[in-house]
């Protein structure tokens, strides 16, 4: 379960490093928005399954909630300064 | 844990870091910040400080990001040089 | 920030959303002492989720039920009970903050009574903090003068 | 012989339909009278309850059912069932409810909540599996080699009428892979389709008359619905 679980962390690492490329080098703020947003979601998988290995996933939880809370709420406050700004 | 998580996640960080101060656009930087907030909330996490990675979640990746914006609206977004 | 089209998704997404946004928020801080978060953390969910109503739903929904006045009184109430907590130790004999002398007015021993009085102070610090997140978000988005005054102005 | 049995066969056939279709469409025909019968003596009895103490009544009942939301999920957070956690989650639900009851259920259509949720969980599934298939087609293009996309931007105006079924539609849309919901704007829905087999899909409106059948805003009748308005019928008379 350990190994399976390790393995499943490096390849969402791997994903999120994919990812980065567009946050990085992306032509624009549009492309770097939804790659965010993307990074949130695997990041806070990421979070869970780190709190498996410390036997606290109740703690970790409480935390990934935040998380992908802020997370929408960012990306609501950037697409609306996009609406009013340009 | 076997392998070193904490020194994938501080290449992020860095990568990260690196790409908010040389971005062009405000705004790109202000969301390149909150990826790095992500990070390194998830970096404390790992270390074992679930308050810190709370507080970092919380207060950098949230409001933080969401008054910068709200700061960006009084100026302009792109820089001038 | 002042909304210009309708957007009925973003609208009826945070509608339902923000409740749930506060009742977490609220969740956060009474459950400080034993979970990570606290009246801090907390304070700052709940100010984003008078920012995310503030931004989704215009001037006019908030300041309907939580204006700038009342966000300025919530401030100096929550250190108001800060700080209230802290000399009532004091006139107990005891130390600033030091809140297993509150034993003596709440009738439980000294270990419950400090868990209580940490709760209180985590309620004081969130209110003090949401207000003052929100007002921080509130005078940078409108530069400091509400739209009733523009209008009056006008 | 053959020719002529076999012209028989065929007015046999011909007339067994055209039978099956009359019946049909008198089915049809009452079904709807008895819809609108429905909707007309529905509407007499909101009105009738409306009548009274409209305003008051309607929010007592919005605040009862978001304060009995709130606490379930307080109870779901906090996994603490003593006196003490208990009381303090009757008194945080409270307070939010008070403020927010007006948010949640604001512009929602007076219908039957449970059969709306029963409904809803019903098409989950379905929609699970769009989203299963529309993903293997969107990851076919993305890894064949001559990427044979052809993106568009499509209109369409729904038939749906309140609020929470468009944005249920608009997220059941934005949810299947390779089509975005770009914006409503008055009930028309402006639509990014990646294909053209995931823009065919989303045209021949089968997700629309299912969101339409959630929320009960049937106008296209389903033999479901028939039958749910035979009962509903039953209990007024």
């Amino acid at each position: 379960m350990n190994n399976f679980l390790i393995v499943i962390t490096l390849a969402l690492c791997l994903l999120v490093f994919v990812v980065l490329y567009r946050v990085v080098f992306g032509p624009g703020v549009f492309n770097r928005i939804a790659a965010i947003s993307a990074i949130g979601t695997k990041t806070l998988v990421i979070l869970i399954i780190f709190g498996y290995f410390y036997n606290r996933v109740e703690m970790f939880i409480d935390i990934s909630l935040v998380y992908a809370l802020l997370n929408f709420i960012g990306c609501v406050a950037a697409a609306k300064y996009l609406e009013t700004e340009g | 844990m076997t392998i070193p998580f904490d020194l994938i996640i501080q290449i992020f960080v860095i990568i990260c870091a690196i790409a908010a101060i040389t971005v062009r656009d405000l705004l790109s930087a202000v969301m390149i910040l909150g990826a790095y907030s992500f990070f390194m909330c998830l970096m404390w996490a790992q270390m074992g400080a679930v308050d810190v990675a709370f507080t970092e979640a919380s207060v950098s990746a949230g409001i933080g990001t969401i008054l910068f914006i709200a700061a960006l609206m009084k100026t302009t977004r792109r820089t001038k040089d | 920030m002042i909304i210009r089209g309708e957007d009925i998704i973003i609208k009826t997404i945070s509608r339902v959303l923000v409740p749930f946004i506060q009742l977490y928020a609220l969740y956060v801080i009474m459950h400080g002492h034993y979970s990570p978060g606290g009246g801090f953390q907390g304070g700052v969910i709940l100010g984003a989720s008078m920012v995310l109503l503030f931004i989704t739903h215009g001037y006019a929904e908030v300041n309907r039920k939580f204006s700038e006045n009342i966000a300025v009184l919530f401030s100096s109430i929550g250190v108001l009970i800060y700080s209230g907590i802290g000399f009532l130790c004091l006139l107990l004999l005891g130390n600033y903050l030091d809140y297993s002398k509150l034993y003596k007015i709440l009738s439980v021993d000294p270990a419950h009574a400090r868990s209580l009085g940490i709760l209180g102070v985590e309620i004081g610090v969130g209110f003090a903090v949401m207000a003052v997140m929100f007002s921080i978000f509130f005078d940078i988005s409108t530069g400091g003068v509400s739209p009733d005054d523009e209008e009056e102005a006008e | 012989m053959e020719v002529t049995l076999l012209v028989q066969a065929a007015d046999d056939a011909y007339r067994i339909l055209e039978n099956a279709r009359g019946q049909a469409v008198e089915l049809l025909n009452t079904a709807t009278k008895l819809t609108s019968d429905t909707r007309w003596m529905e509407e007499k009895k909101i009105e009738a309850v409306l009548m009274g103490a409209q305003k008051k009544k309607s929010s007592l009942q919005n605040f009862v059912v978001t304060f009995l939301m709130l606490f379930a999920f307080w109870a779901l957070l906090s996994g603490k069932f003593d006196s003490f956690h208990l009381s303090l989650g009757v008194v945080c639900s409270f307070v939010v409810a008070l403020l927010g009851h007006d948010l949640l259920f604001a512009n929602v259509r007076v219908g039957d909540i449970r059969v709306i949720v029963q409904r809803f969980l019903a098409y989950l599934p379905w929609h699970v599996y769009q989203i299963v298939v529309a993903n293997f087609h969107v990851a076919y293009l993305a890894l064949s080699p001559k990427m044979p996309i052809s993106p568009k931007i499509m209109r369409f105006k729904t038939k749906l009428e309140s609020d929470i079924s468009w944005v249920t539609l608009a997220n059941s849309i934005t949810l299947t892979p390779g089509t975005i919901t770009i914006d409503i704007e008055e009930g028309e829905f402006v639509v990014h389709a990646l294909s053209e087999k995931l823009a065919d899909d989303l045209n021949t409106g089968e997700m629309e008359d299912r969101i339409a059948h959630v929320f009960m805003e049937a106008d296209h009748i389903y033999i479901q619905d028939v039958l749910d308005v035979a009962r509903i019928f039953a209990e007024f008379r």
